[in-house]
């Protein structure tokens, strides 16, 4: 094997790479620092780390870039979706300083931030591979270590269970999932994207059976309906900062990673899996919704409402197109905002109160006006009003399905929109509307948390209204070529 | 930067003023002096448009300006406004100015309210203001979704059931709405030629297929036919003008429920005028209906907001009724129903507002001879009922009459006929607002402890003679709005022919 | 003549003022105020009709007509436009001064009846809203301005009768009058819409110029096998109908009569009333083309006639008395202008006699109304059985109340023979029949007027114990006094001179069969009344007894009203409006909330799904994933 | 002589559905982590079979099943690290006393 390689993985593989490195760093740190500076100092290494990963190596460029003959592809795109990650993940950290932190969870507070930065690891390996065993080993990269976060909670309440439910579940979807790869690779001889979409013979049963199980295996983690079970249990046994970092980067990476599967294997028979597709999605918004409406206990609320989220980002890939796949990053991205706004209000109230069911939240607006506005934003964000980000997002994700002649679902989605709504509002109402003579007392958030919540907050506000953004993400799928 | 746009910046002012003051004086300081200068404004807009069409500037809408937006979609941030919009811009000034003295005394939260109050106009006016049908269904959302706070936080009575259900309602329309707007986008270009979300383009390329236009127009008409309480789509109207506090029901009756109309024709008429002529007789009837009807379910309410509310119903459904003739002289009377209806009803809400504040009843069986208590506010209903039962001097008139003669115009007999349908409805509107005189200001007091409340305080006076100077205004000299309107409507109905 | 604008502009002018300073004028002030705005209005009108009659006529010896003023108020279309304006001919001419007359004497007259009441200068207020309204009818340029002022008299009309605003008879009076005329103006609205979408103009000079135009256009047009010409003309009389309380539509004037007295005067028995029948006048050439409306106009005239006529005899309550006896002058009118014709000057005779008709009894119902005004304000009461033997208290007013009864009974000299003579020669020139049944009629009203009289005057010698009843101020005499005199000369007036079907001037001459008939079955009718009612006594009771049925249907008014009631109330209210508001309420809202229901539900059924059991989500999620495969397979083959 | 592949398939189809049925009726949490193990161990021989039979040039299955065993190992030492928290909770590794959440 030639060693001329290695200059060019480190070019190209700049972001894995400088993550690992990062990872071990804070490895040594968390091994050697003393523990009164870790208490102080070691969320704001990790954060700093992660931004400076961010910052050298996750700037888009212009061209794009195969190693191991084509097992690992760097495009544009996915180095942006890379920065999405990196910005959630940053995001996510800071709302987790304070539990981490906490007496409870602070003589694991190492593994917490290594693990979480291998799941991001896997994630990328997800994101840009070219060939299903990179896919494979990031997906299970990413899934494995979540497990162990879910369960994070040792003694606390339901982690345990949580933990279970999601291992048990991931790894029996990845069963399917590998059963389905064997089959692809029976047809197909190879594992790569593209050999597999020349040879596979795309109208077989076998290729029927193969594409669904791989669409099950990736739908488990996009926890799409009829796949999505684990999800609210998940959600709401794990440890808050875990769950919002399940709801939003694992979910976006595998929605970008389950569109690049889909446009680069399936790309002869899109009709295939798009009527699969139809079909998944307009399950996956409605029952999530009709779940959503229901639901008392806000962690759990905003699980349900994550998997209707995520039918709104199928549509993104329903779209099979440049624009598509721009208004998904883009749905991704402000969801990524919306939804961490409110796991940080979430967390923030929970750190103190422990009380996390949405009539605890009555008459919150009295005694914490900020939180209940941030509150506020993230569900009017979600539910999709103007002059929220979360408004053009959808309307993105729609017009990019309608391009393609998805009225029918379009509408179907829609009109979904209004049972989401409601179920925002009810938040809403909760905080403004209900009275309550004993509101829960004033929170004081620390200074990491505050900064997650305004920078949150600042993504809602700005996000829609400045549109480089999405014209940036549109110039760069253009170059990708779909 | 066109002049347009300060009717969005300066409501975006006002917030930030609000968002500063500190207690009670502050905020009204702050409420009164920028309204007054959003109603200036207006005025000056109005003027200024009058002034260049006077100098034979015969572009179909004035001082537009449209910068880039989204780029990928070609989406602009475009302004512009005809006679059409002025007289809308013109009308939702004058009730946000009224409405602030309205709402003098507003309890608890007064901030809030007036922020969210703001939100709601900056709404109204965006979306008057914009050609682009992007940012004006962005505005039109921006204005719907402050109406579930102002109802469910300020208002009385089953407030979180109506304001849920007027929120989810209204949000159905726009789910529809947005739906069609996409449509009308992908289709809005010949082939090869860039789309375009700029209504003046799409009307010029014209070159959306029938075929489309049939499942479009049902789309958009129905999306904002909501918002206009077209029939059976209205029933989020009664309940939430019942629940919302004083000012609130002034803005969504008085300019919110006009968006509704305004959008029918900006949106689903003037950008698809095939299925126009080939479906309006469907709309017809609904909205025939809705004349009749709400007049009819109106002689016996008994709750004075739901009375109005059901009035409202009829008089908006005149609107689109009118809309739907196609013909210059009917729409015109549609806009001048459209801004008659809204100062009325405006009024009509004020003083129930100011009424309900004294009785903290609506039920109109437990009051009477209110007229001898509170003789101001006594007058003021009754000249806003001689407003809405269309007497000659007043709004009402001009209005109904350009809408019954422009609409016993139309060369199909179908029309005719239901045109004198609608005429009925001038009976029986007389009955119900004579049913409520009789019963509520006139004859003996019913409540003794009625005997010792006061009549209006000054504020009350400013907002409801404000209101009722506007409406003898127009009623006595309609020639030149009527004209204002009906020259910028040639451009439509030219395309409908 | 462009003076003639101030004839509208200075009522309006005092209507503001005294409506908007309100309680801040003493009411004295604000009487005196609007008396002289009045007083100068009358002025311009006598000197505008001084001019008008007295300038050159044109070749074939008509008055040229005036329009010295006429502006666009709104412009519907190309050809259809609102103007304001004001258009002079002999009618219009005649209509001003009679309405300024009548309104200056009420304006005196209040001063004295409505001195001390509540709201003195609100009434004022509204009294000149309506002269002014009232005046703008009459001088119309076009059929639409019509309509606008008849609705501001409807209106001013319902301000007025609901001016004790706490009495609940005059409330429900009020609504009655305007709801009643608001149908019926319904009629006319659609009429003029009818009418302006084939003539393609709402100007009553087109109009009338070119009558035969509206045939043209509507040349087969039909509707319910009527031609539509026929249709609007008849809409459009509704619309008079209505305002002129012809049968179906009279129920409202009996109960008008809750207004202060003055206003009855003025408005339900001089003006307001006669609105009708200068509307048929107005556009009399198009009612020409038409012969089957004007058929239509005369039968409903000559029934109302009689039926007001009959229930007159029986009402107890003056005022009600006079009421009645209005609705059936007006009758006479109706009647004449639909027998008339307007081929040639006799042929036209009804036109010229129902004009004629309404200027005189315009004079002296207002002077009965003003009597019977006084006679209340000294009496306290409507109420006949409360009178008796006044003539000795109240000579004045006694005195000029015979006055009336003989013009409106057709004694000569008095106005009143003169005019109904015409009427009934023109009517007995068209068909017999209804000649006989008009002399009836004419027989009657002398009969219940005299009736009246007597039971006000005579009847009974009470020296009344309680209170002395007194002759009435001087503000109220004195118009009392000066109507008489009108009543008096009135007839000798060269009518037909100066009004006639085609402008050129008629010369009255009266047909003395007609004449010597009408007198006799007047006097015979008089002298009945003399018999029964001079002095007290029983045969009235037995007489009445007689004709139980008869007698209380007759005082029931042959229950015109207990049917409207019971239409409105039972029918439109309980069988249409409740249903649909519930409809609207349980079905359409239901529906609403359905959805909302259903979701609900449905939400809460389905969350067996969500069953917690690691193993049921992996059978979920197995089976799920070969469904898929499955059903797609199913579809690729 | 040479087994054809149909015959490993068949075993390893076998083996997946035993594991599946197993995964599903079993309540001890152990007996599942078994299960599980059996499915994973299935696609292993589909991958090895088809590379062997199939596709013999290169080498591909083969690496990929041992990637997927390693990854195997690992899920079944987290596995067991959770069923070890729970047992310390609620004294058993039942199934179906991880029910607290549900609806």
């Amino acid at each position: 094997m030639d060693f001329s390689q290695y200059s060019l993985i480190w070019e190209y593989m700049q972001p894995e790479l400088l993550l690992l490195v990062a990872t071990i760093l804070l490895f040594f740190v968390d091994l050697f620092a003393s523990p009164r500076f870790l208490d102080k100092w070691f969320s704001g290494i990790a954060c700093v780390l992660l931004a400076a990963v961010t910052a050298i190596s996750c700037i888009p460029g212009g061209e794009t870039h195969t190693l191991f003959g084509g097992m690992f592809i760097s495009t544009p795109m996915t180095t942006a979706m890379k920065l999405v990650l990196n910005i959630g993940t940053i995001l996510v950290l800071l709302q987790a300083h304070s539990w981490v932190n906490s007496e409870a969870c602070k003589v694991r507070r190492g593994e917490f931030y290594e693990l979480m930065f291998f799941t991001l690891f896997g994630m990328y390996l997800m994101i840009s591979s070219g060939h299903f065993l990179i896919f494979f080993i990031g997906l299970e990269t990413a899934s494995l270590p979540i497990a162990a976060l879910v369960a994070f909670n040792k003694q606390g309440g339901d982690s345990y269970e949580s933990g279970a439910k999601y291992l048990f579940n991931a790894v029996f979807s990845s069963a399917i999932f590998l059963m389905g790869i064997s089959f692809m690779y029976a047809m197909s001889g190879s594992l790569y994207f593209e050999d597999i979409a020349l040879n596979a013979a795309n109208n077989t049963a076998l290729f029927v059976v193969a594409l669904a199980f791989i669409i099950s295996g990736i739908g488990f983690k996009l926890s799409l309906v009829p796949f999505h079970l684990w999800t609210a249990d998940v959600y709401q046994g794990g440890p808050t900062a875990v769950t919002a970092y399940l709801s939003v980067i694992s979910k976006g990476a595998a929605a970008f990673a389950f569109l690049w599967v889909l446009f680069k294997t399936f790309s002869p028979s899109p009709e295939l899996w798009q009527g699969i597709l139809y079909v998944l999605i307009i399950l996956t918004i409605t029952l999530g919704n009709l779940f959503a409406i229901r639901q008392k206990d806000l962690k759990r609320f905003l699980a349900f409402s994550s998997i209707s989220q995520a039918g709104y980002i199928m549509l993104g890939v329903m779209a099979n197109s440049a624009q598509g796949l721009t208004a998904l990053v883009y749905y991704i991205l402000v969801y990524i905002f919306s939804n961490l706004a409110a796991f940080g209000v979430i967390a923030s109230i929970e750190n103190k109160t422990g009380k996390v069911s949405m009539d605890d939240y009555n008459g919150l607006y009295q005694t914490n006006p900020k939180l209940s506005l941030a509150m506020m934003l993230a569900m009017f964000s979600l539910a999709g009003i103007p002059p929220f980000a979360g408004f053009f997002s959808k309307f993105f994700i729609f017009a990019s399905a309608v391009n393609s002649g998805y009225y029918i679902l379009v509408l179907i989605a829609l009109l979904n929109t209004i049972i989401s709504l409601f179920y925002y509002l009810l938040v809403v109402k909760a905080m403004f509307i209900n009275p309550n003579d004993n509101p829960i007392e004033t929170v004081k958030t620390n200074c990491y948390g505050r900064t997650g919540l305004v920078i949150c907050v600042a993504g809602i506000l700005v996000l829609g209204i400045a549109s480089c953004v999405y014209g940036y993400l549109s110039g760069l799928s253009l170059t990708v070529g779909i | 930067m066109n002049f347009l746009s300060l009717f969005v910046l300066i409501p975006i002012l006002m917030m930030a003023g609000l968002a500063i003051a500190r207690d009670m004086k502050q905020i009204r300081t702050v409420a009164v002096a920028f309204s007054t200068l959003q109603l200036g404004l207006a005025i000056y807009t109005v003027l200024k448009y009058l002034a260049e069409r006077a100098a034979g500037n015969a572009e179909e809408m004035l001082f537009q300006a449209s910068t880039m937006w989204y780029e990928p979609l070609n989406i602009h941030y475009a302004v512009g406004v005809d006679g059409i919009s002025v007289t809308m811009l013109l009308l939702t000034a004058i009730i946000v100015f009224a409405g602030v003295f309205a709402s003098w005394k507003i309890e608890p939260l007064s901030k809030e309210f007036f922020l969210w109050l703001t939100l709601l106009s900056i709404g109204v006016y965006g979306f008057f203001i914009s050609i682009d049908l992007f940012t004006m269904f962005m505005f039109y959302e921006v204005a719907l979704i402050p109406m579930y706070l102002l109802i469910g936080v300020w208002g009385s009575g089953k407030k979180n059931y109506s304001a849920m259900k007027l929120t989810l309602m209204l949000m159905g329309g726009s789910a529809l709405l947005m739906l069609g707007i996409l449509g009308i986008y992908y289709h809005s270009a010949p082939e090869g030629a860039p789309l375009t979300m700029n209504i003046l383009e799409i009307a010029g390329n014209n070159a959306i297929p029938h075929d489309w236009q049939y499942f479009l127009f049902p789309l958009t008409f129905v999306g904002f036919g909501i918002l206009g309480a077209m029939f059976p789509f209205h029933t989020w109207s009664p309940d939430g003008h019942a629940s919302a506090p004083t000012a609130v029901s002034m803005l969504h009756a008085g300019v919110l429920m006009k968006l509704g109309g305004y959008g029918c024709f900006r949106v689903a008429i003037y950008l698809m005028p095939f299925a126009a002529q080939e479906l309006s007789w469907i709309f017809l009837i609904l909205t025939g209906i809705s004349v009749v009807y709400g007049a009819f379910s109106a002689c016996v309410q008994t709750d004075l907001k739901y009375i109005n509310a059901y009035s409202s119903v009829s008089h908006c459904g005149l609107v689109l009724f009118a809309i739907l003739m196609l013909n210059n002289t009917a729409m015109t009377g549609a806009v001048m129903q459209m801004l008659s209806h809204g100062l009325m009803t405006a009024l009509f809400f004020a003083l129930i507002g100011m009424i309900y504040g004294r009785t903290h009843t609506r039920d109109i069986r437990e009051m009477g001879g209110l007229m001898q208590i509170m003789p101001f506010l006594s007058v003021c209903y009754v000249i806003a009922g001689l407003a809405s039962l269309g007497l000659p001097g007043l709004s009402g008139f001009v209005a109904e009459m350009t809408i019954f003669v422009g609409s016993f115009q139309h060369t199909d007999m179908f029309h005719r006929v239901f045109t004198i349908v609608a005429c009925c409805s001038i009976v029986i509107t007389a009955v119900y607002i004579l049913r409520v005189v009789g019963k509520l200001l006139y004859g003996a007091v019913q409540n003794e402890h009625h005997r010792e409340l006061t009549d209006a305080t000054w504020w009350e006076r400013l907002s409801a003679v404000t209101l009722i100077v506007c409406v003898a205004a127009i009623g006595c000299f309609p020639g030149w709005i009527s004209n204002l309107i009906s020259n910028s409507l040639n451009a439509i109905v030219e395309r409908l022919s | 003549m462009e003076y003639t604008v101030f004839i509208l502009l200075l009522p309006l002018a005092m209507f503001l003022l005294l409506g908007l300073l309100d309680s801040k004028l003493k009411p004295r002030v604000a009487g005196i105020l609007g008396t002289l705005g009045m007083t100068v209005c009358t002025a311009l009108a006598y000197f505008t009709a001084y001019q008008f009659f007295t300038q050159p006529r044109n070749a074939e010896g008509v008055i040229p007509s005036v329009t010295p003023y006429n502006y666009e108020w709104l412009r519907f279309t190309e050809h259809l436009h609102i103007d304001l304006g004001i258009y002079l001919d002999p009618i219009s001419v005649m209509m001003l001064v009679v309405i300024t007359t009548v309104s200056l004497m009420v304006h005196i007259y209040s001063l004295g009846y409505m001195h001390g009441e509540k709201g003195f200068q609100r009434y004022y207020a509204f009294l000149s809203l309506f002269s002014m309204s009232m005046l703008g009818l009459v001088v119309a340029t076009n059929i639409f301005q019509m309509y606008i002022f008849w609705e501001l008299v409807g209106v001013s009309s319902y301000l007025l009768i609901g001016f004790y605003y706490t009495k609940p008879a005059a409330i429900a009076a009020s609504k009655k009058a305007f709801i009643v005329t608001r149908f019926a103006d319904l009629g006319f609205l659609i009429g003029i819409l009818i009418l302006s979408f084939f003539t393609k103009t709402f100007d009553f000079a087109t109009l009338t110029a070119t009558p035969t135009a509206i045939i043209t256009e509507t040349a087969g047009a039909t509707f319910l096998g009527c031609s539509v010409a026929s249709w609007a003309l008849a809409l459009i009389f509704m619309g008079g109908a209505g305002k002129s309380a012809m049968f179906p539509l009279h129920i409202w004037l009996p109960d008008a009569m809750e207004g202060p007295t003055p206003v009855s005067a003025l408005i339900h028995a001089a003006t307001m009333v006669v609105a009708g029948v200068y509307l048929v006048a107005r556009l009399f050439p198009v009612y020409c083309v038409t012969p089957e409306v004007l058929e239509l106009i005369t039968t409903v005239g000559a029934i109302t006639a009689l039926y007001a006529a009959i229930v007159a005899c029986v009402q107890t309550d003056i005022k009600r008395v006079l009421a009645f006896s209005t609705i059936s002058q007006i009758a006479f009118m109706i009647v004449a202008l639909g027998v008339a014709n307007d081929t040639d000057l006799h042929e036209g005779l009804g036109y010229m006699a129902s004009m004629f008709h309404l200027f005189t009894h315009a004079m002296f119902k207002a002077l009965l109304f003003l009597g019977a005004g006084a006679i209340i304000h000294a009496v306290h009461s409507n109420e006949m059985s409360e009178m008796g033997g006044l003539r000795k208290y109240m000579p004045i007013t006694h005195i000029t109340f015979l006055i009336a009864c003989l013009a409106i009974a057709g004694i000569p000299p008095f106005s009143g023979f003169f005019s109904k003579d015409e009427i009934l020669t023109a009517v007995m020139h068209k068909s017999t029949f209804w000649g006989i049944w008009m002399t009836v009629v004419a027989g009657l009203t002398a009969f219940y007027m005299f009736r009246l009289y007597f039971r006000i005057f005579w009847w009974k010698n009470t020296d009344c114990s309680h209170h002395t009843p007194h002759e009435a101020p001087l503000t109220m005499t004195l118009p009392l006094i000066f109507l008489a005199l009108v009543t008096c000369v009135a007839g000798f007036i060269p009518f037909g001179e100066l009004v006639s079907v085609n402008g050129q001037p008629y010369h009255i001459h009266l047909d003395w069969s007609v004449a010597t008939t009408s007198i006799i079955v007047a006097v015979c009718a008089i002298s009945l009344a003399a018999w029964l009612y001079l002095k007290e006594n029983k045969k009235p009771t037995a007489m009445a007894d007689a004709t139980r049925t008869l007698h209380t249907a007759a005082y029931r008014r042959f229950y015109i009203d207990e049917i409207y009631l019971f239409v409105t109330h039972k029918i439109i209210f309980k069988c249409i409006c409740a249903p649909i508001a519930w409809f609207d309420r349980h079905i359409i809202d239901g529906t609403m909330d359905m959805f909302a229901n259903v979701t609900q539900w449905v939400s809460a059924r389905i969350k067996g799904l969500q069953s917690g059991y690691i193993q049921s989500y992996v059978w979920i999620l197995l089976m799920g994933t070969l469904l898929i495969a499955a059903i797609t397979i199913c579809c690729l083959l | 002589m040479e087994i054809p592949m149909i015959y490993y398939i068949v075993l390893s189809l076998v083996m997946f559905f035993a594991g599946v049925y197993g995964f599903i009726t079993r309540k001890n949490m152990l007996m599942m982590l078994i299960s599980i193990e059996l499915m994973l161990n299935a696609v292993d021989i589909n991958f090895a079979v088809f590379n062997r039979f199939l596709f013999p040039g290169q080498m591909e299955g083969m690496v990929f099943a041992i990637f997927a065993i390693a990854i195997a190992a690992a899920e079944t030492a987290i596995a067991i690290a959770i069923i070890i928290n729970i047992f310390r909770h609620i004294r058993n590794i039942d199934a179906d006393n991880l029910d607290d959440m549900k609806y």
